[in-house]
């Protein structure tokens, strides 16, 4: 067998890549496997009872939360993106489909997004110019879809100053410039 | 513009795109229903000036259709209702 | 001299001075000047000329609602037009310059409109300029434009970046002087998020202008304190320099920060402005009062100015406008002026008071019912014309004229939803009416109330009743004493004298004549009233002129000011840079790119880029020696179609479509079956509006019995999918089907050309051979262990799979195919090739998929199935969609090989003449084809199908050029498809 | 009174005594023979040729506020015939002809000014959608002509050619396009009727039609009943409204368009131009503001304002564009109702009710159309069948397939 394909990250590099301008450090993550969970019909209770079973919590609406295998966060009626390391998940889908057989729809989501973790003693000034989550107001815990200057984004708030952001990877380069620029301007 | 979203709460327009008249929930089958059926369906409008049950689509956010029932003079939301539950209700199935 | 009309006193920092220049003349000023203070301090008031006439003028406010003097800011790309020099913050190096006069400010050329006004009434040039008709773009026009405008832009790229941010509140509190100052401290302390917002550099409002107390302070150091107790507040946002701009829908407010404008240059990396979209729960408008002017003849000088400007100037900013002072008033409000002003010690000559009761002013010549007819000094006032309330006429020599004609609630905050304001008699002025932005009240002078007690306890009241429709109680804390004086006016508008030109739109030189002439015309709606005379259009939008002119106009008609109308405040509150609306977005970051997985490959190798959509793709991959753009791409179509070439189609829209219902749900999208397809199996698939016309196309595979993967259009990629949610949340509500977009998880290539199995069948682990994954196969495969996918599906015609990888090992993946394909000489090629070979083969894309056509002007009509319900199915039967006459796909070949072809020319036949009764169709798309050594292109033909064989003219009537060309099959390439089963 | 640079001087020179009022305040009228719903541009231009072309008297123009206070007042002035689609193209060309030589037909200066119009291309399959559209216009006796990048770089420097995400590839130009002014244009034809006997009748507004045995009587208004031979509708933005009250259903959705001025500016911009990667068009007027406009704010509006967005990302394709307009401030916005048909297109037709007639669905085309618009309705008011370039603005296209959908965006009336 022929040697394995080497991986690039979103931003085109070996390895992920962290800037800090300021108090706000950006580091790409790469190390994340993500695959969607979606219910079928009818199935509801069946799911719940399987994901129980295999550590993966499945959070209310607008909410991430961590379990021991896997985490989780809400992204529409009856559909969650489940993460979980990529070292021992590469193959997130493959792993999940055995656990939950026809009762769930599920699809490998790990590379179409780009994942950067934000870290700052507060977030708030950099995400007030960035999103319209009222980052302020939302718990530890809040997850939600939100438009970053133009690019449609994953926000999960970890705490006032950690934060998530999925993006689609393959504007990884222009979401860096957003957050780098306004990272600047609040420097 | 604020809508306010069944299950995620206050959101802004922006992240929906509009379609129309909710009105289009009710499709003809096609196998029964002929061109004129289709022509009243898809074109003919009762664009009021008040109240307008019209469908948005949260596309950046959860991917919801909703039924927005919004005033289109004064621009004042109503209703809000997932358009899977209005459309179940109006007897589509499958 | 410097500063010879500084005086003391004043929010003045006299430790510090800075220096700056106007019209090239160097002055000094202080932190806390205006422009306009700090000129006038300098004894310049002098600053503008207006717009048609080209008056000279000087500041009529100290405030935002200023319409004379506006100046062009700073240098170089910075310059700046059209600032108001009462707004614009003084700072060390500041340069301005005086605008829209040649050669100088003193003297301007186009002053001799002046002169000729009596031609230039209100709308002459709509009865004017009419003959020859040639002449107005070539003679009139031009003069007009050149003489039109204010100040300039340098057509320079603007230097500065602008943010753009969010902000949530419990309460916004609009203004800061005491009614916003009294709302944010009560709704702070009750611990609501609070932000006061303010357009001046410093919070107080009118407080930092009088010399009031409250609390037995003066004003200002009470509002010192209050924004001390404030900022104290963690929820508490303070925003001075921000302009609250416009009311939208549901609480949204639009504001301007100016985080960088009071300073030569921003800082490195920070914006020179912030737009800010304020999310707020209920709103307080404390946005004050503007005072408006009476008109009487040549009340424009300069040096003539609102009473309350000349009192601001003098207590806040310690400069006396002229060493002779007067006043002209309505109100009681203007006796503050002569009062603050002779405390300063400066010569109050008289106060002309048009009220005919009430008690005189001690120690000041005191004028009861008395106007002032005329004011003298062209380039500065000189002097004033009294008429006595005994008729008797007296000129005084003064320079400086406060007038005052009452004071209007600025409503315009709430009247951006089209709320019309209401009339109230005792103020003489409109206050903010019913149905105004929901969650919005006003307090303080906005409100009407003006005096500083009720701007106090309305403010405090407002905040408290704001917060309880929250759910949210405060304490009504004891309200600081302050003056509660009651509003003293009679109505008086202008001054009805000689044959002169008394001004109410200063700016624009809208005169009570004009009124009178719209009057006289039947222009009396107020909004004719303000079209034929542009009242209210200026850069202030009629903030100190609108009432005023209404006033006027109600005088000619008879009836009252509410019954002659307001005209619809509109947002922005003040101008706003386009720039800081533009915020981020601009450049090249106008829009996000979007990049292919061989995105950094294709760099390393030079290849050109096309923007496609957002998406950056290969447009070809010129070699070494290739000078001209066909050169590469006919060196792609040739190697991929000797051997093998490699694509990059991730921008391709990918859908993973599962559930027991994918298939039904297929059915009923495409217009073709799908529930029939094997597994294993993949099949092309059209996709119709409801109205029948094609929408989409693409190949979707079934890769298991409950799950398929579609394939859409790269442009149609977000609009397929919000439309397949449409059909199964809103359509078909009980569909088991779930969706979800796989674009960007999977980098895929389209590997075609006569070698492209044996280059596979290299790296893919299983048996790809014909038997094994004949044409149309589809299935999940593996690379060396990795889980990968792969299509036999061709676009090109060639024997062609489509290969597929987790995104981030597409780089590795195409360089591990090339190496692979080393032996077989494989290329890469782009998006230019791609289109060559689709042509040759007769495949429609984006420029055949225009939203105008059928499946049968395609010639798929017969993909449409009417054997079941499908999207479209019915509507496309309509007679006008099935027209035999109608277009149809066809070829185009030029008879000479030679000969070049145009996308966009339009067919007509041998000898026809060029008119539209002749026309054809047009050609939709065109490539030059290697293969076949000539241009050809597609075209969409009426009833083309039986045209094919004929000899038509490609005519291009924009090149005047025409070509003889073949009407062919489409399909100019392997027509029986042997390559691609191959 | 007819207008001249003469009597200007002369009025000057006299106290400007002499200005006559434009326009009666005439007391409605018990019947008229044509009774025009809508005094805004359409319908004061149906009125004026009803009476100047086609010899009709007994007109009246009911107008349920101010004369021309509809969106002939509220729009961007742009006048054009570049379309591409065999319905439209001799329709608008037929206008922009009018347009031509409108000032001298009313003896009013509507500062019509024909400083031309680019389309900027930034894709080749603009291009070759542009090169289509560009022969379809000279094939109907339009002016159209293909510029290269290097051609608008000559006529506009400063746009963004070196920084620029979607670069300009060139532009469709079309030199008789250009601006109008746009009240003069309401004010010039409200005249002209006047001058011919058309009752120019304001603050009237319909509230219900007399329809009898499917034929119409007169329309019942705020000053009472008016009977009425023949009805024309001309009422953009309020369409649904008028047409409900004879029972109708359209296929029309009204819709916020914004329009924007800037303050005003040195002479900078010549022409109009639209902006091919985004949704941005521009013009200056004489005055030296920027006008400017943008894309519809997307939902069903009756509310004549818009949104913040939407300002937003005209404001963003404006910088795109001309990076060195950010310093220029935007002075006004302004919203007006577009009355949105299902194909993007208008319809000047018959209706199942005797005597009732339509005009509607201008979309964003609205103001260029006018004298057209005004030409084709009274041709159709007086001889009961349509012009020749109006044939294909029927009711009966959706039915029968015969859409006119420039853009290929479907029912779908806030994409067109």
């Amino acid at each position: 067998m022929a040697e394995p394909l080497h991986a690039l990250t979103a931003l085109g590099h070996a390895a992920p890549k962290t800037v800090t301008i300021g108090a706000v450090s950006i580091i790409e993550r790469f190390d994340v496997a993500l695959a969607s969970l979606a219910i079928r019909k009818g199935r509801e209770a069946e799911v719940r009872a399987l994901a129980a079973k295999a550590g993966l919590p499945l959070p209310d609406p607008a909410r991430f939360a961590a379990g021991p295998s896997f985490s989780a966060f809400w992204v529409a009626p009856d559909m969650w993106f489940v993460e979980a390391d990529h070292s021992t998940h590469e193959d997130i889908a493959g792993a999940l489909k055995p656990l939950f057989g026809d009762a769930a729809s599920i699809t490998e989501q790990t590379d179409a997004w780009v994942r950067f973790d934000l870290r700052a003693e507060d977030l708030q000034g950099l995400l007030e110019r960035l999103s319209n989550v009222d980052f302020a107001r939302a718990a530890d815990g809040f997850a939600s879809r939100t438009v970053i200057e133009h690019i449609g984004c994953y926000l999960i708030r970890h705490g006032a100053g950690s934060v998530t952001l999925y993006g689609p990877r393959s504007s990884a380069a222009s979401l860096l410039h957003a957050l780098e620029v306004t990272a600047h301007s609040i420097a | 513009m604020i809508i306010n979203h069944p299950i995620l709460g206050p959101r802004d327009a922006q992240e929906f795109v509009y379609l129309g008249d909710a009105a289009l929930i009710n499709r003809p089958d096609g196998m029964t229903a002929g061109i004129e059926a289709f022509h009243d369906y898809l074109y003919v409008r009762d664009n009021p000036a008040g109240e307008h049950r019209e469908l948005w689509y949260h596309e950046q956010g959860d991917r919801s259709w909703l039924v927005v029932t919004r005033n289109t003079v004064t621009h004042e939301i109503i209703k809000v209702e997932l358009a899977r539950d209005v459309a179940k209700a109006a007897g589509r199935t499958k | 001299m410097s500063q010879q009309n500084r005086m003391s006193g004043g929010q003045i920092d006299r430790s510090r001075t800075l220096r700056f220049t106007f019209d090239g003349v160097s002055y000094e000023g202080h932190p806390g000047d205006t422009l306009a203070s700090a000129l006038l301090a300098n004894g310049v008031r002098l600053m503008g000329r207006s717009f048609k006439y080209h008056r000279p003028r000087g500041p009529l406010s100290a405030g935002s609602e200023e319409p004379n003097a506006i100046v062009e800011l700073r240098t170089g790309a910075r310059q700046e037009p059209n600032t108001r020099a009462t707004v614009a913050e003084l700072f060390d190096g500041l340069e301005a310059k005086s605008q829209n006069r040649w050669p100088s400010l003193a003297f301007d050329a186009l002053a001799i409109n002046d002169r000729l006004n009596s031609f230039f009434t209100a709308g002459f040039y709509y009865k004017t300029f009419m003959w020859p008709a040639s002449f107005w773009e070539k003679v009139y026009e031009p003069i007009i434009r050149r003489a039109a405008g204010l100040g300039s832009l340098t057509r320079q790229e603007d230097p500065d970046s602008y943010d753009k941010g969010f902000l949530h509140c419990d309460l916004l509190v609009i203004g800061g002087g005491p009614a916003g100052l009294m709302a944010a401290l009560a709704a702070g302390r009750a611990g609501a998020r609070v932000i006061l917002a303010d357009e001046d550099f410093r919070f107080g409002g009118r407080l930092n202008a009088e010399t009031l107390t409250v609390g037995g302070k003066p004003g200002a150091d009470w509002a010192a304190g209050v924004v001390d107790e404030l900022r104290s507040m963690p929820n508490v946002r303070l925003m001075i320099r921000t302009t609250i701009i416009g009311a939208f829908d549901h609480g949204i407010y639009g504001a301007v920060e100016r985080v960088s404008d009071h300073l030569a240059v921003p800082a490195p990396g920070k914006p020179r402005q912030t737009l800010w979209r304020i999310y707020s729960r209920r709103a307080l408008l404390a946005g004050g009062a503007t005072e408006r002017p009476i008109a009487f003849e040549n009340n424009d000088r300069p040096g003539i100015m609102l009473a309350g400007a000349l009192r601001a100037y003098a207590n806040r900013f310690g400069v006396k406008v002229g060493e002779r002072v007067a006043v002209f008033t309505n109100n009681e409000d203007g006796l503050r002026t002569a009062r603050d002003l002779q405390a300063r010690g400066v010569d109050v000559v008289a106060v002309v008071d048009a009220r005919r009761d009430g008690a005189l002013l001690p120690g000041i010549r005191h004028l009861k019912g008395a106007e002032i007819v005329d004011a003298g000094g062209r380039l500065g006032l000189r002097s004033i014309t009294v008429r006595q309330a005994n008729g008797q006429t007296e000129t005084l020599d003064v320079t400086a004229l406060g007038v005052s004609g009452g004071w209007n609630p600025n409503v315009n905050i709430s009247s951006h939803r089209r709320s019309k304001p209401v009339w109230n008699e005792t103020l003489q002025a409109f206050v903010p009416g019913e149905g105004g932005p929901a969650g919005l009240v006003a307090a303080g002078a906005a409100a009407g109330l003006m005096s500083t007690h009720g701007a106090l306890v309305s403010g405090q009241k407002g905040a408290l009743a704001a917060l309880g429709e929250l759910g949210l109680s405060g304490a009504s804390d004891t309200i600081p004493e302050a003056e509660d004086a009651p509003v003293s006016i009679t109505p008086k508008w202008y001054v009805h004298s000689g044959k002169g030109r008394a001004w109410i739109d200063p700016q624009n030189d809208v005169t009570v004549k004009d009124v009178k002439l719209a009057h006289q015309e039947n222009f009396t709606s107020v909004e004719h009233l303000k079209r034929y005379t542009t009242l209210g259009m200026a850069t202030d939008q009629g903030k100190t002129g609108n009432v005023l002119g209404l006033a006027v106009m109600a005088g000619l008609t008879g009836q009252t000011i509410p019954e002659t109308g307001t005209t619809i405040y509109r947002p922005p509150y003040t101008p706003v840079a386009l720039g800081t609306l533009a915020g981020r977005s601009r450049g090249k970051e106008f829009k996000p790119f979007r990049l292919t997985p061989s995105h950094k490959w294709a760099e390393e190798q030079g290849a050109v880029f096309v923007e496609v959509g957002m998406w950056l793709r290969t447009q070809w991959l010129p070699k070494p020696g290739e000078t001209h753009w066909r050169q590469s791409v006919d060196r792609e179509v040739l190697a991929t179609r000797k051997s093998v070439g490699i694509c990059d189609v991730t921008t391709l829209g990918k859908i993973d479509i599962q559930g027991t219902d994918a298939g039904a749900f297929l059915d009923k999208v495409y217009c073709n079956t799908f529930s029939t397809l094997a597994v294993g199996r993949c099949r092309y698939g059209l996709m119709l509006r409801e109205d029948g016309m094609v929408f989409d196309d693409g190949t979707t595979a079934r890769m298991d019995e409950t799950e398929y993967v579609m394939t859409t259009t790269t442009a149609n990629a977000v609009t397929v999918f919000r439309h397949l949610e449409y059909c199964r949340q809103v359509l078909w509500p009980e569909m088991d089907v779930q969706l979800i977009s796989t674009t960007e998880a999977w980098a895929q290539f389209s590997v075609a050309g006569p070698n492209a199995r044996r280059l596979l069948e290299k790296l893919v682990d299983q048996d790809i051979s014909d038997a094994a994954f004949p044409y149309m196969a589809a299935g999940n495969i593996t690379i060396g262990g990795l889980r990968a996918r792969l299509f036999r599906i061709s676009f090109s015609g060639e024997l062609a799979y489509e290969i597929a990888v987790p995104t981030r090992y597409g780089d590795a993946l195409l360089r591990r195919m090339l190496e692979a394909g080393r032996e077989f000489d494989a290329i890469v090629y782009g998006t230019e090739a791609l289109g060559v070979m689709r042509v040759e083969k007769g495949h429609v894309a984006g420029n055949e998929l225009n939203g105008q056509s059928t499946a049968l002007n395609m010639g798929l009509g017969k993909m449409v199935s009417r054997k079941k319900d499908s999207i479209g199915m019915v509507l496309s039967q309509r007679e006008g969609m099935n027209d035999p006459e109608g277009y149809r796909l066809v070829g185009v070949k030029p008879v000479d090989k030679t000969a070049t072809l145009t996308a966009g020319s339009h067919f007509l036949e041998i000898g026809a003449a060029p008119v539209i009764a002749n026309d054809g169709g047009w050609l939709t798309s065109k490539v030059y084809s290697p293969h076949l050594g000539c241009e050809i292109a597609l075209g969409y033909l009426k009833a083309g199908d039986r045209k094919i064989g004929q000899r038509m003219r490609a005519v291009n009537l924009l090149a005047k050029t025409e070509t003889e060309v073949d009407i062919v099959s489409p399909h100019f390439f392997d027509p029986e498809g042997e390559r691609l089963r191959g | 009174m007819r207008y001249s640079g003469l009597r200007v001087m002369v009025e000057a020179l006299t106290g400007h005594r002499g200005w006559k009022p434009v326009w009666r305040d005439p007391a409605p009228q018990a019947r008229y023979d044509f009774v025009i719903v809508g005094g805004g541009g359409h319908g004061l231009a149906t009125a004026y040729y009803l009476a100047k072309e086609f010899g009709k008297s007994r007109i009246a123009v009911l107008e349920k506020g101010y004369l021309g206070g509809g969106n002939v007042g509220r729009n961007t002035t742009i006048i054009r015939s570049n379309y591409l689609l065999d319905g439209n193209e001799p329709f608008y060309e037929f206008s922009l002809k009018l347009w031509e030589g409108l000032e001298q037909d009313f003896n009013y200066n509507a500062m019509v000014s024909q400083r031309g119009i680019i389309n900027l291309i930034h894709t080749d399959a603009q291009r070759d959608a542009f090169t289509r559209r560009g022969n379809a216009m000279i094939l109907n006796g339009a002016d159209a002509e293909l510029l290269d990048r290097e051609q608008v770089r000559s006529l506009y420097p400063w746009l963004n050619f070196d920084n620029a995400r979607f670069p300009i590839k060139g532009a469709l130009m079309q030199r008789r396009g250009g601006t109008v002014r746009h009240d003069a244009v309401a004010w010039g034809y409200a005249r002209g009727a006047d001058m011919r006997g058309v009752d120019l009748i304001q603050n009237c507004e319909v509230t219900g039609m007399r329809i009898e045995n499917g034929k119409v009587l007169g329309v019942e208004t705020t000053r009472g009943f008016i009977g009425a031979g023949k009805v024309g509708v001309a009422v953009a933005g309020s369409s649904s409204k008028v047409m409900a009250h004879a029972g109708m259903r359209l296929p029309i959705e009204s819709h916020v368009l914004q329009a924007f001025v800037s303050e005003g500016l040195k002479p900078f911009i010549d022409g109009v131009m639209t902006f091919g990667a985004g949704h941005f068009y521009v013009s200056q007027s004489d005055k030296g503001g920027l006008v400017f406009g943008g894309d519809i704010d997307g939902y069903n509006s009756y509310a004549q304002r818009g949104n913040l967005p939407v300002i937003e990302d005209v404001a963003e394709g404006g910088m795109a564009l001309m990076p060195a307009i950010g310093r220029a401030r935007l002075l006004r916005t302004w919203g007006g109702i577009m009355d949105m048909s299902m194909d993007g297109s208008p319809i000047i037709d018959r209706t199942p009710v005797e005597g009732l007639y339509f005009n509607g669905g201008w979309c964003y085309g609205g103001f260029k159309a006018t004298p057209a618009s005004g030409w084709c309705f009274a041709h159709l008011l007086a001889r009961d069948e349509p012009h020749v370039t109006a044939r294909a603005y029927r009711f009966d296209r959706f039915l029968k397939g015969l859409m006119i959908d420039e853009k290929g965006q479907g029912a779908t009336p806030n994409l067109h």
